[in-house]
């Protein structure tokens, strides 16, 4: 109990702090946006980034805290987008409990698939992720009960009871969806929070450090990595859920597009791998720097933003908050 | 009128934002649909949950239409009609074939145009001997046609993007399978098709909209319908004169999607969404295009209902590798070569 | 005699067509030191791996306590009480100093029972008892050898092992740093009451600090007892210690004292 | 169901196939094996080597088929050479991790480049090759059949270059032991750029033959790069012999099983095999150099 009350202790930390302000201009623009349309296009943008920063908060549990470089780690996005969809769609279930099937699909898949690929370690654990995101986005591909190559696309009639703040149908899902976003991604930064600040996370850390040496500390380490892999599943099915409720379509090659899961190994990096701030910050600039990018350089965007990965990882491999608790090690108790 | 539009990098993730920013931002009135039915669905919701109109084109697909949209129309003849002109055609050609062979693309396009004619074809007393679908991006397919050569398939519909259908046709052409006639979707249709020499003649595909299409305000008159909008030799002559270039169909669907817009206003005499909508659910005219009718039905609201697809062949003329209009017969130019390796 | 806290019975340990561990039983008692020699390939790390649960031996047992822990995880091992440090020092270069030292509280046989601050309180201790309590915030990596070996040391200390197995402590470290080293060694015995296995190649070093030594030679036990019957033994001498006048030498050294 | 002529006509045609899929992985296994550099550029290197054969033999350049392929792979040497400075010489022995993203990144700039100068649209190489050799009811233009053969050549003479030659010594020695090597005054700076150049000039010469059969795309050879990476773990790193195996196990198990299932399943077998594989053998079933 005593452990529990000091972690609870530590959001008052400034790292924490900042994480629950940004968590509350997220939801600010969100109720803006309900009462001002001119606020929409914020909010558009943020979700956008909201995204990312699932799939990177996702991430940051498994590449950053344990070492993992899970590329196909868009398969849980897949997963959570495909299983919240057949329900909604199929079944008529309500979003909520859509979703929260959806997070357990998610942990579910990274217990099967982990079971697999976690005893590799490397580039070998890194290209058999690929694999079998590879291999089960062609079954989706195939399977026809839940579409099929045609993937599933929401009836308008399955959100025309839906009512949020005095809006209707489409538009109250419009709405509806941002908050339910933004809540995932509360979610996820409670969750990256109280696992780096935690026993747990101490392990994991220790494991990604050294695996042997974790083992032999006493850390299990089979265990450890499978729960990491399941917990680091749970953010992008959620964001995968609600995202593909947002859009009203999902489709495999775009559910399972490994753009997404390699997009965050590059914002977790940017940012700092392991370390909570870095990775909100990692995640949000490279969303900003592509949204620019994409609207300033339509056509050369991939070629500067292939220059600018390649610059990051030559000359700042820490990524910027990790290189400051590097340098400054005194800081690392306030970047965390 | 003042046109506003954005990249969207042909990701979902960002069509919702940039319609939302055009929405909101731009504050357009009206809007044209992304490029392909998947982001055309994710920006229907946008649209529809802000009451604005869209009109859809360079999205086959019929199931959007069939969701419950109430502002989203569609331009382009939609997937299940695609191929039903290569069926009709077969028939009239040679009433003796039975048997055909499906390769097509694993992808929501191709599977919509193979479902449709699959259940049109056996309706009309065909068998399909062969009926397999490729993965996306494939280019190897002798063994395919190794099989369907001993499936004892006389007539062959397949294909989905350009790349696979290209190199289907030319592996088709280096093994000759003891088929009569071949029909492929998108590739054929696009003038690169001919990059593969000899071995594109004979090939058959549905198209949206050629330049050597047939409409006039003459053919107007004869089926009683209002003409609209530029003839073909006025849309051709103006866009060569703009890029320089001979305009394809993607270009005219584009094009075809603001005319359909400015009939709309026209008729309406205001921008009020809800008179424009009226007009669009009960227009049916005749333009450079084709024909265009929107459903009005709940069930299918927006869909296409009258655009006409026509089949090209290429063929050789006078040691020229050209795009003829075949089907439908009332349109066609030319003699379909056939069968196709003589 | 002290009693019994490990016992290897007949463990054999193959690798393909190579036999490391030949049968070797051996027993170790609470609160001795015992030194573990052998040449390079005599199979004294793999014994270490086979105690620690690394490999699972293909014949024989390993009890600790009394307990059968053989084919046990690593990690089931390591909180029963047994620590280990590396021959090649792993440390977690990404964490610093106190970090690597506070994990392994956490991880020793009682670690869920501290809070943070506990935790960093005892880890400091530890650091202070191996004498890096002044580098407490600097990155593992950025130490020399020498502290990355005394940082294993309490990384293994922080486990609060009761039996510690220590890998060539001393090895890399030049003379000042080795009695540096075994100084600390010695006041862990004194303090903790940490029963030690040593493997070690610096011969006066492990001659002089501990209570009794086990021979090893292509995988078997070929003698044991105190130092200086060790290195009178000419089994030993001929496996080993090589010619005569070297172990004449340690013994004349071992006659010095310490 | 499935008659005997035309199972051997579907083996004979997926060992065809394989030969190129092994050509296309050699580079990648070269790399990786050497250096372990997992080259995420390696698919984007394949397509360069599609379209720099396109501007050699097609537009502007019209050169005969024969000399757009050798240019090609020879330009792959400079272009190697570059690519090694710019993504990999200053991450080498640091966390995989750090390899994986910067020829990510290069990638996506030779991919951006090759997509801001031809679009998304597909191109081929009209080869009027029209004679062609006729195998158990296929036939095979004697353009597929000099590819094959010079992809089983090529394989054969980087074998040799590895294991029979100074060079090869060098690279190995520093496989084993880099301070080593350059203690005994191996230029491990210019060894492994130059072994990075072999690779990037293997993938050049795969893309080449590639684009002489089938219509490609910027995105073309990022296909072969998810294969080779099946057919690098079934044939262990660096190995020539074992690339080519990999190759031939690949395009078998991807065209025989089509007689099967349904081919739209086909792509399932070939991560099926990576991930099987890895699971119960990680160093590959032909082992390591």
């Amino acid at each position: 109990m005593g452990r529990l009350a000091e972690t609870l202790a530590t959001v008052k930390n400034p790292s924490a702090l900042a994480g629950l302000g940004l968590a509350a201009l997220f939801y600010l623009v969100g109720l803006l946006a309900v009462r001002d349309p001119g606020y929409a296009y914020y909010r558009e943008t943020i979700a956008t980034a909201l995204v990312l920063l699932n799939m990177a908060l996702g991430l940051n549990i498994i590449l950053g805290m344990t070492g993992y470089v899970s590329f196909g780690h868009v398969v849980f996005f897949g997963i959570g987008g495909y299983v919240a969809m057949a329900l909604l769609e199929y079944r008529g279930w309500n979003i909520y409990v859509a979703m929260l099937v959806a997070a357990a699909a998610g942990a579910a898949l990274a217990l099967v698939l982990g079971t697999i690929v976690l005893r590799l370690r490397g580039a070998y654990f890194a290209i058999a992720t690929i694999g079998l995101n590879e291999a089960i986005r062609v079954f989706f591909e195939n399977y026809q009960p839940l579409g099929g190559a045609n993937g599933i696309e929401l009836s308008v009639s399955r959100v025309a009871n839906l009512r949020f703040m005095g809006y209707q149908g489409l538009a109250a899902k419009l709405h509806l969806s941002y908050m339910l976003l933004a809540t995932v991604t509360l979610v996820a930064m409670a969750m990256n929070w109280f696992i780096l600040k935690s026993r747990f996370g101490l392990g994991l850390l220790a494991i990604r450090e050294d695996e042997d040496a974790a083992e032999s500390m006493g850390v299990d380490t089979w265990r450890y990595k499978t729960l990491a892999y399941m917990l680091s599943a749970i953010p992008p099915a959620l964001a995968g859920a609600v995202f593909a409720w947002k859009n009203g379509s999902i489709y495999p090659h775009t559910a399972f597009s490994l753009t997404l899961s390699i997009e965050g190994i590059i914002a977790v990096m940017l940012g700092g791998a392991g370390t909570f701030l870095g990775t909100l910050l990692g995640a949000l600039t490279y969303s900003g720097v592509k949204t620019y990018l994409l609207t300033s350089f339509p056509h050369l965007h991939l070629v500067l933003f292939g220059i600018a990965i390649m610059a990051i990882v030559e000359f700042l491999p820490e990524g910027v908050v990790g290189w400051i608790r590097i340098r400054y090690t005194h800081l690392r108790r306030i970047l965390e | 009128m003042e046109l506003v539009y954005y990249d969207d990098e042909s990701t979902s993730d960002r069509v919702q934002q940039l319609y939302t920013k055009l929405i909101t931002e731009d504050k357009v009135d009206f809007l044209i649909s992304p490029y392909s039915s998947g982001l055309t669905a994710a920006a229907a919701q946008v649209t529809e949950s802000y009451g604005k109109i869209m009109i859809a084109t360079g999205a086959a697909s019929d199931s959007i239409f069939k969701k419950g949209y109430t502002r989203v129309y569609q331009v382009y003849t939609p997937a299940s009609k695609y191929m039903a002109g290569a069926i009709d055609m077969l028939q009239q050609v040679d009433p003796g074939i039975k048997k055909l062979a499906f390769l097509f693309e694993n992808s929501k396009f191709a599977k919509s145009v193979a479902t449709a004619v699959k259940a049109y074809a056996e309706s009309k007393g065909y068998e399909i001997v062969y009926e397999e679908y490729y993965p996306s991006g494939a280019t190897e397919f002798t063994t395919y046609i190794a099989q369907i050569a001993q499936s004892g398939a006389e007539a062959l519909l397949g294909g989905g993007h350009f790349q696979d259908g290209q190199s289907l046709a030319q592996q088709l052409y280096q093994q000759k399978p003891p088929l009569k006639a071949v029909f492929i979707l998108v590739a054929p249709t696009v003038p690169e098709f001919a990059d593969i020499g000899d071995a594109a003649v004979g090939f058959m595909g549905p198209s949206q909209w050629e330049a050597i299409a047939p409409y006039s305000p003459d053919q107007a008159k004869t089926l009683g319908l209002e003409w609209y909008g530029p003839t073909i030799d006025e849309f051709v002559n103006a866009y060569k004169a703009e890029y320089g270039k001979e305009p394809g169909y993607h270009a005219a669907g584009g094009y075809v999607a603001g005319l359909v817009l400015q009939y709309a206003l026209e008729k309406a005499g205001t921008t009020n969404p809800d008179k424009v909508k009226d007009v669009l659910d009960n227009m049916h005219i005749l333009t450079f295009w084709g024909e265009i009718q929107f459903s009005s039905r709940a069930e299918d609201h927006g869909l296409q209902v009258a655009h006409e697809r026509i089949l090209i062949q290429w063929q050789k003329v006078g040691g020229k590798l050209e795009r003829v209009v075949v089907w439908p017969a009332k349109f066609a130019k030319a003699q379909a070569l056939y069968p196709i390796w003589g | 005699m002290a009693s019994t806290i490990l016992r290897v019975e007949d463990v054999v340990k193959r690798f393909g067509g190579i036999t490391a561990l030949k049968g070797v039983t051996m027993e170790v008692y609470e609160g001795e030191i015992l030194g573990l020699i052998g040449p390079n390939g005599a199979g004294k790390t793999t014994l270490f791996n086979v105690i620690t649960g690394v490999y699972k031996p293909d014949r024989g047992k390993v009890y600790f306590k009394g307990k059968d822990i053989t084919g046990l995880p690593p990690h089931k091992i390591a909180r029963l009480g047994v620590a280990r440090t590396f021959q090649i020092v792993k440390p977690f270069k990404g964490l610093t100093v106190l970090e690597n030292v506070t994990a392994a509280v956490f991880y020793g046989p009682r670690g869920d029972e501290y809070s943070f601050k506990a935790a960093e309180e005892k880890a400091m201790e530890v650091l202070r008892l191996v004498g890096l309590e002044d580098h407490a915030d600097t990155l593992a990596t950025r130490l020399n050898v020498a502290m990355k070996k005394r940082l294993e040391l309490a990384r293994a200390l922080a486990q609060d092992p009761e039996l510690l197995l220590l890998d060539e402590a001393l090895a890399g470290l030049n003379p000042r740093e080795v009695s540096a080293m075994l100084e600390i060694i010695r006041k862990v015995r004194e303090e903790r009451r940490v029963t030690m296995i040593m493997v070690e190649h610096v011969m006066h070093a492990v001659m002089n600090v501990s209570d009794r030594i086990v021979v090893l030679h292509l995988g078997e036990k070929i003698a044991e007892g105190s130092p200086e019957a060790v290195a009178r033994d000419p089994r030993v001498v001929e496996a080993y210690l090589g010619d005569p006048e070297l172990a004449l030498r340690f013994v004349r050294r071992l006659g010095g004292g310490a | 169901m499935v008659s005997p002529e035309l199972l051997g006509a579907t083996v004979i045609n997926g060992l065809l196939l394989g030969v190129l899929y092994g050509l296309a992985a050699l580079g990648l296994s070269l790399i990786w094996g050497i250096m372990k550099v997992v080259n995420l550029s390696h698919g984007a290197t394949i397509s360069l080597g599609m379209f720099l054969t396109y501007m050699l033999v097609v537009t502007p350049m019209k050169l005969p088929l024969w000399a757009g392929v050798v240019l090609a792979t020879l330009l792959g040497v400079p272009l190697g050479i570059l690519f090694y400075t710019a993504a990999v010489h200053k991450v080498l022995g640091g966390p995989e991790l750090s390899s994986l993203l910067t020829t990510f990144g290069l990638g996506l700039v030779v991919r951006g480049l090759l997509e801001e100068k031809y679009g998304g649209a597909a191109r081929t190489i009209y080869t009027p090759g029209e004679k062609t050799v006729r195998i158990l009811g296929i036939s095979y233009s004697y353009v597929q059949l000099a590819a094959v053969a010079i992809a089983v050549a090529t394989t054969l003479a980087v074998y040799v270059l590895v294991y029979r030659t100074w060079f090869g010594r060098a690279v190995r020695a520093i496989i084993m032991d880099k301070e080593a090597a350059a203690l005994m005054g191996v230029d491990t700076t210019r060894i492994l750029a130059l072994s990075f150049a072999l690779g990037a000039s293997l993938a050049m010469l795969s893309g080449s033959l590639i684009s002489l059969i089938y219509a490609f795309t910027p995105l073309t050879g990022l296909t072969f790069e998810l294969y080779s990476f099946v057919i690098v773990v079934l044939g262990g790193l660096g190995s020539p012999v074992g690339s080519l195996l990999g190759g031939v196990i690949v395009g078998l198990a991807e065209q025989v099983s089509a007689l099967y299932i349904p081919v739209a399943l086909s792509p399932m077998v070939a991560f099926i095999i990576l991930v099987a594989v890895l699971a119960l053998r990680p160093t590959g079933i032909f082992g390591g150099m």
